[in-house]
């Protein structure tokens, strides 16, 4: 068969080149919304500019914000505690959780969509609502948690006024909503591990829980992983759940890292300090990925 | 139509030399198996001709015309795949007719292609389904299938046996060797397999280290390889190998013992007391009555039906014998064994190139 | 008489407007202004006025933009724009809180020059003082008001009646009021008192009233901050006497918002209830339990104090950033005007920033209680102005709310309040 | 490669006895879990906020109402919001599939240098919390005169997913054997050709899912779409349904109402493509 000679196209380029092209969207939009105004802000970060103050012309201080966020400022060490409490509670607690509902909507069911859907449903409910429903349910009067207590035969509970237990709500309500995502990598983990690993250590003798502890654990390691990496990055930026559930209450104790940033920039128009509050939770959400990409890659060798 | 020339080719990964300069004229129609150890750059050296991977130097021409900067698919190449490489979401007529399709082949054309192919491959029942219902040997007969409806210039195949199991790879083998008398187009066949290579090849190029240490007739390589490798690197068992050193009259090995060598097959341009490698294929050791003789504890008998091999010590080397069972020396026994001093060959101690160019 | 001719005359025109816009090929020259409200500031109330503007001055087109409903929300929407000195919006409705930081930051464009040769006086006398003091700056006009509002004290018609009380005077009547009502009712689920004390702008008031009215001020002579004393204490103090000791007000109160205490009044679960002016319409509504059976009476002080209480309302101001600033500063004063604000006054129930409009027949027939609201919102305090209110008004408010909640003492939120404003307002 | 091994793994499971009961009473709690604040917003949705404040509260609407639905359209242009939802939501899924595709086969198979690098710095950058990046975001966007268009949503979008689409695609690409590229390329195909003829159709679980995660995170975000769109012509549907709130007054039942309206698009695509999304994430095994 004699060929026309195709005509050369860009799919013919050398594999560096045609690589290059292939991630230059990527890159370009990367640069366009994160790597500029990224760079903008670590230079703001730099100047005291409130404005505020009235015909504010930004001032170079250096690091000085740095410094007093770090040494000085209560505010900040309160939300940092807070938002590390949040991330260590409700990542792992997301983790346990998930793994329950993906456990069980993998199990053998005639009709597998309603699990499904329920599965899934909290991860598609929009952040801010779902934070203004479970304000809603947790209401003192009208919520439907104390309701149910009081039929049970119990008092109704503060549940935004003493600052433990409104710490708990907003813990509950991150994990039932984060749980999800988690469960749905989870489950796509578990239907990745081979049925004849059950099969050979049933034949070995072991338990439905041994198998649980010596099959299904280790061989989800990869899926977890993954599922941990996104959920601390979005755990460490928790907002919009305690926003609209306490708005920060009672005193300031359920107030996060990313709503004192918010509420620097935004609110308080000082965009120098806000700049710089920002820089450091971006470097706090490196320190962990890097943490989990090290435990991955050393997975990996 | 089909020749492939290839001149000077380097290939190398960054610092790192895989392909050496390699050179060779492959004829139209003609049957050309690679074959070396993995790693030995015989399927880096197909992928180039496929287009797949960059020449770093020299150059690729197919029909005359150079390719180096060609894509595959502007090369009119064919090639099966040692995972056969079928398309899972295509049926095995869309999977055998996707060449076809894309280069605008009517649809009519395609069909009485796909379905004439099917015909010689004896897959035509199976042309709806999809690859991942077939079994291990259709799946490799589509891949053939979809080489063949191109009508290509140049076949390649890369180590397309190697996932089948003993039988039914030399029942394919056959099989491939009738498609290239029925087809008489150019085939370039990469395999580790020796057995292969011997069957199938009009020539065999064994490649080494990214070297081609020999080119030719599958006989001469059995029967004159050019370096100690290639000579261990045929027949089965292969070759055996014994350093020595020569003598006007013997060749002398490490223990002592010696041959003696027939006037007719003394060696050339080699000095007496030359260190050499001897070499004697296990169907040249027997018991037959000969001037060449000696005594060899026999240490383990391996019996094929047909054959039997016998382990045999020569101080602390070993080699192997091929017997006719009945003659085969008993275990543990001290026979008197033949070495059929016609066939033996010497090869560099250092290099391992074949020396003393011996009449044959 | 005239009065009337001017609200059929409105409405006539916003009915006539969409017609004649349609009827005309786009004119030469035409302006567009922007105007940013928020969602809960009725766009569709505000229309008419547009459209009655629009008419008056052909050439001018007038666009609603609808922003986040909640103050923050617009809040957080403009500071997006401001910041980035975009000129899509030419005239803002602004929280009275923010004016003196719009002008801090350059965001608001000084009216001074636009008034068309009146002084700045003769415009703002015909306004509330409170309103009029509020929309001044570092003595640059830096907005008009649009709309008042303030904190009153809604009680209960029938329950007073029932056990032969007056609406109260003072806290004391307050608390023992509610005490007397709660006993004879014997109902768990009525409160006597429903104040609000979550983290909101609200909360801030919840101290400030009765603090001022202790005779505190925050800010005392050269500009020390003053509020870690009796009347910080005492402001603290009536709170929590009213939540623990009199038990008249809900354990819950760290977590009301301003609404909820609303709902629960439209209810029928409270017989006290300290909450801005939006309330009323809402407990005449259909689905109010208490419709016709609500008073409002100005909020009470303590015993031999005087009166105080916390001003709200929204005010126009032209951007800075705009290209059509006199068109823009002459809507916003239209928008001013009394005209528009008996408009809102009628159709939005908005308390008019005009104390005429206070005694005027069309305005008291939708709000008769528009007539006992003048006092207070002429009597109303402000709060504290300052380019860095948000941080004042987090301050207060955090703490407040720790306080109601139980988290922190009275002293413990005043020295933290006192130093912390200290350094935010030196 | 396909969803095949998934059900077989399920039914293995089903090999371990399970008492029905037990089973049935697991199913319920997932169930209940995920289904019942959705299921109270329905419920709220058919209320008067009457009864919404009664106590003690009421759990079945007594007197069920469609009035909140014709409130919530009737108020607000909720047509439109939803109008914009489903471009902004559909036309960013697209263009981040595309872009993300682009980038992780570049990553997957290509040989390139810095390969490592490149993905560790389009995930570390995805680590920027947006919220405090809106202002000079916003200033971008107005340089670029995109203020107040889809684009201004679209393209932030596009760069939010990017990093899971990518890690996902980047997974799945892998698992392709290269050998299938070749072939096609040797076939005809150039490059380019191989990834949308041969590659894109066999992970077309993994393009699926990375769609969907898109698809619901651009349907779901709020604060950017409150700062960069400004008409009403141009708001999404959670940024609309704020609208209905007052400063102070919060009506529940008109904002369950409109909320329904957009939870039920996602909860319909879900129950239709529930086997992709979860088998979706399963063929190429997320594994990092």
């Amino acid at each position: 068969m004699s060929s026309k000679s195709p005509r050369r196209s860009i799919g013919d380029l050398s594999e560096g080149t045609l690589g290059l092209l292939m991630l230059l969207p990527a890159i370009l939009l990367l640069c366009l919304i994160v790597v500029y105004p990224v760079g903008r802000l670590m230079y703001i970060s730099l100047f005291d500019w409130r404005m505020s103050l009235p015909n504010a012309v930004p001032a170079f201080v250096g690091l000085e914000h740095y410094i007093y966020a770090l040494t000085d400022d209560p505010k900040f060490w309160d939300a940092v505690y807070n938002t590390v409490l949040i991330t260590i509670i409700t990542v792992p607690g997301a983790l346990v959780v998930g793994l329950g509902l993906a456990l069980v909507a993998n199990l053998p069911f005639k009709h597998r969509w309603p699990t499904r859907l329920a599965l899934l449903l909290p991860w598609a409910l929009p952040l801010v609502f779902a934070g203004l429903i479970f304000r809603w349910f947790f209401n003192y009067d009208y919520g439907l948690v104390n309701d149910i207590l009081q039929r049970l035969g119990f008092g109704k509970v503060l549940w935004g006024t003493d600052p433990n237990l409104a710490f708990f709500t907003i813990c509950l309500v991150i994990i039932w909503k984060s749980s999800s995502f988690m469960a749905m990598i989870l489950l796509a983990g578990l239907q990745t591990i081979p049925r004849n690993l059950y099969e050979a250590a049933k034949v070995d003798g072991a338990t439905s829980w041994q198998c649980f502890w010596k099959i299904t654990l280790p061989m989800l390691i990869p899926s977890m992983v993954v599922a941990l990496v996104f959920r601390t990055i979005t755990a460490i930026q928790t907002f919009d759940i305690p926003y609209a559930m306490t708005g920060g209450g009672p005193g300031g104790t359920t107030e996060t890292l990313a709503m004192y940033i918010h509420k620097t920039t935004i609110d308080f128009l000082d965009f120098g300090y806000g700049s710089a509050l920002a820089m450091l939770m971006f470097l706090v959400s490196l320190g962990a990925t890097t943490i989990y990409l090290r435990i991955i890659q050393g997975d990996k060798e | 139509m089909g020749s492939v020339s290839i001149r000077k080719v380097v290939k190398s990964y960054g610092a790192v030399p895989v392909i050496h300069g390699v050179d060779l004229e492959i004829r139209e129609g003609e049957f050309v198996v690679f074959v070396g150890p993995s790693g030995c750059g015989k399927s880096t050296l197909l992928r180039m001709i496929a287009g797949l991977e960059t020449i770093t130097g020299g150059e690729i021409a197919i029909d005359g015309k150079v390719v180096n900067d060609l894509p595959p698919r502007a090369r009119d190449i064919a090639m099966v795949f040692q995972d056969y490489a079928l398309y899972p979401h295509l049926s095995v007529r869309e999977n055998m007719g996707f060449g076809l399709k894309l280069r605008g082949t009517p649809a009519p054309e395609i069909e009485a292609r796909v379905g004439d192919a099917a015909r010689i491959l004896k897959i035509d029942h199976l042309l709806d389904r999809k690859p991942r219902q077939l079994s291990g040997g259709q799946r490799q007969r589509v891949a053939m299938g979809r080489a063949i409806v191109r009508k290509p210039k140049v076949f390649l195949f890369d180590e397309p046996l190697s996932n089948l199991d003993a039988l039914l790879r030399s029942e394919v083998r056959t099989e491939i060797k009738k498609l290239h008398q029925h087809l008489k187009s150019t085939i370039i066949f990469v395999t580790h397999d020796q057995v292969e290579a011997m069957t199938l090849a009009d020539r065999i190029v064994v490649l080494k280290g990214g070297h081609i240490d020999q080119v030719g007739p599958p006989d001469t390589i059995y029967n004159a390889p050019a370096t100690q490798f290639v000579a261990g690197f045929t027949g089965s068992p292969p070759m055996n190998f014994l350093p020595a050193e020569l003598t006007d009259t013997h060749i002398r090995f490490e223990n002592g013992q010696s041959l003696a060598i027939p006037d007719q097959r003394r060696p050339r341009g080699l000095p007496s007391g030359s260190r050499v490698v001897f070499g004697i294929r296990p169907e040249h050791v027997s018991r037959a009555d000969g001037a060449a003789q000696l005594d060899m504890p026999v240490t383990l008998l391996e019996p094929l039906g047909s054959d039997t091999l016998a382990f045999l010590s020569v101080g602390e080397r070993e080699i192997v014998g091929r017997f006719v069972p009945e003659l085969a020396p008993r275990p543990g026994e001290t026979a008197r064994i033949s070495i059929d001093m016609r066939k033996y060959h010497l090869f560099d101690q250092d290099h391992g190139r074949a020396v003393g160019s011996l009449d044959g | 008489m005239l009065r009337r001719t001017v609200t059929t005359g409105l409405a006539a025109a916003a009915l006539a407007a969409p017609l004649v816009l349609g009827a005309l090929p786009a004119a030469a020259q035409q302006t567009t202004l922007r105007v940013f409200i928020g969602g809960q500031q009725r766009p569709d109330v505000m229309r008419p006025l547009m459209d009655l503007f629009q008419q008056q001055n052909p050439g001018v087109r007038v666009e609603i933009e609808v922003g986040g409903a909640t103050s923050e929300a617009q809040q957080q929407y403009l500071t997006t724009v401001l910041t980035s000195r975009d000129p899509a919006i030419d005239v803002m409705l602004i929280d009275v809180v923010r004016p003196a930081q719009f002008a801090a930051a350059g965001w608001a464009e000084p009216l001074d020059a636009y008034l068309g040769g009146t002084d700045r006086a003769t415009v703002l006398r015909r306004y509330l003082p409170g309103y009029a003091e509020a929309v001044v700056v570092d003595n640059k006009l830096m907005s008009l008001p649009a709309f008042a509002d303030a904190m009153f004290l809604y009680y209960r018609t029938d329950l007073l009646q029932k056990y032969g009380l007056q609406p109260p005077r003072t806290w004391e009547e307050t608390v023992s009021h509610a005490r007397r009502i709660m006993a004879g009712e014997n109902n768990p689920n009525l409160q006597g008192l429903n104040f609000q004390g979550a983290p909101i702008e609200g909360t801030n008031c919840t101290f400030l009233i009765p603090f001022w009215q202790l005779g505190g001020n925050l800010v005392g002579a050269n500009n020390r901050v003053t509020v870690n004393n009796d009347a910080g204490r005492g402001a603290f103090q009536f709170w929590l006497d009213a939540m623990r000791t009199h038990r008249v007000s809900p354990a819950n109160s760290a977590e009301v918002r301003t609404d909820d205490t609303r709902l629960q009044f439209q209810n029928g679960n409270v017989a006290f209830a300290v909450l801005w002016a939006y309330g009323w319409n809402l407990f005449q509504s259909e689905q109010s339990q208490v419709r016709g059976k609500v008073g409002v009476v100005p909020l009470p002080t303590f015993q031999g104090r005087q009166s105080a209480t916390c001003i709200g309302g929204w005010q126009w101001a032209v951007s800075a950033f705009s290209r059509n600033k006199p068109d823009a500063a002459k809507l916003v004063q239209f928008l001013a005007s009394g005209v528009a604000s008996k408009h809102l006054a009628i159709n939005a129930s908005n308390l008019p920033v005009l104390p005429d409009l206070y005694r005027d027949p069309d305005v008291l027939r939708t709000n008769p209680w528009f007539e006992a609201a003048l006092p207070v919102v002429i009597t109303a305090r402000s709060r504290p102005v300052s380019p860095r209110y948000p941080e004042v008004s987090e301050i207060i408010r955090t703490n407040v709310n720790g306080v109601i909640a139980g988290t922190k003492t009275p002293q413990a939120a005043l020295t933290e309040m006192e130093s912390r404003l200290q350094r935010v307002l030196r | 490669m396909s969803a095949a091994p998934a059900a077989v793994a399920t039914h293995g499971e089903a090999e371990i006895k399970i008492n029905r009961l037990w089973l049935f009473a697991a199913g319920a709690a997932v169930v209940v879990n995920g289904m019942f604040p959705a299921l109270w917003v329905l419920l709220t949705s058919l209320k008067t906020e009457g009864e919404l404040t009664r106590v003690p509260i009421s759990y079945l609407p007594q007197d069920p109402t469609f009035q909140n639905y014709l409130t919530a359209f009737a108020a607000q242009p909720l047509a439109r919001f939803f109008f914009n939802s489903v471009v902004v939501a559909g036309l960013s899924t697209v263009l981040t599939l595309l872009v993300s595709a682009f980038a992780a086969y570049a990553i997957a198979r290509l040989r390139i240098r810095w390969k490592n690098v490149i993905l560790s710095a389009i995930v570390a950058v995805s680590m920027f919390p947006l919220i405090s990046l809106m202002v000079p975001l916003f200033q971008t966007m107005r340089a670029l005169g995109l203020l107040n268009t889809y684009l201004a949503l679209i393209l932030p979008y596009v760069v939010l997913n990017l990093p899971v689409c990518i890690l996902i695609l980047v997974s799945f690409f892998s698992a392709i054997p290269r050998d299938l590229e070749n072939a096609a390329m040797i076939d005809g195909c150039t490059r380019l050709g191989a990834l949308f003829r041969v590659v894109l159709p066999l992970t077309a679980p993994g393009v699926f899912t990375a769609g969907i995660i898109s698809f619901v995170n651009a349907w779901d975000e709020f604060l950017l779409a409150l700062s960069f769109t400004s008409s009403m012509q141009m708001r999404t549907l959670p940024v609309g349904i704020t609208l209905y709130q007052g400063e102070f007054a919060f009506p529940w039942p008109i904002i369950s109402a409109a909320l329904i309206v957009a939870i039920v698009p996602i909860a319909v695509v879900i129950v239709i493509f529930q086997e992709r999304v979860v088998s979706g994430l399963t063929a190429g095994g997320v594994k990092g």
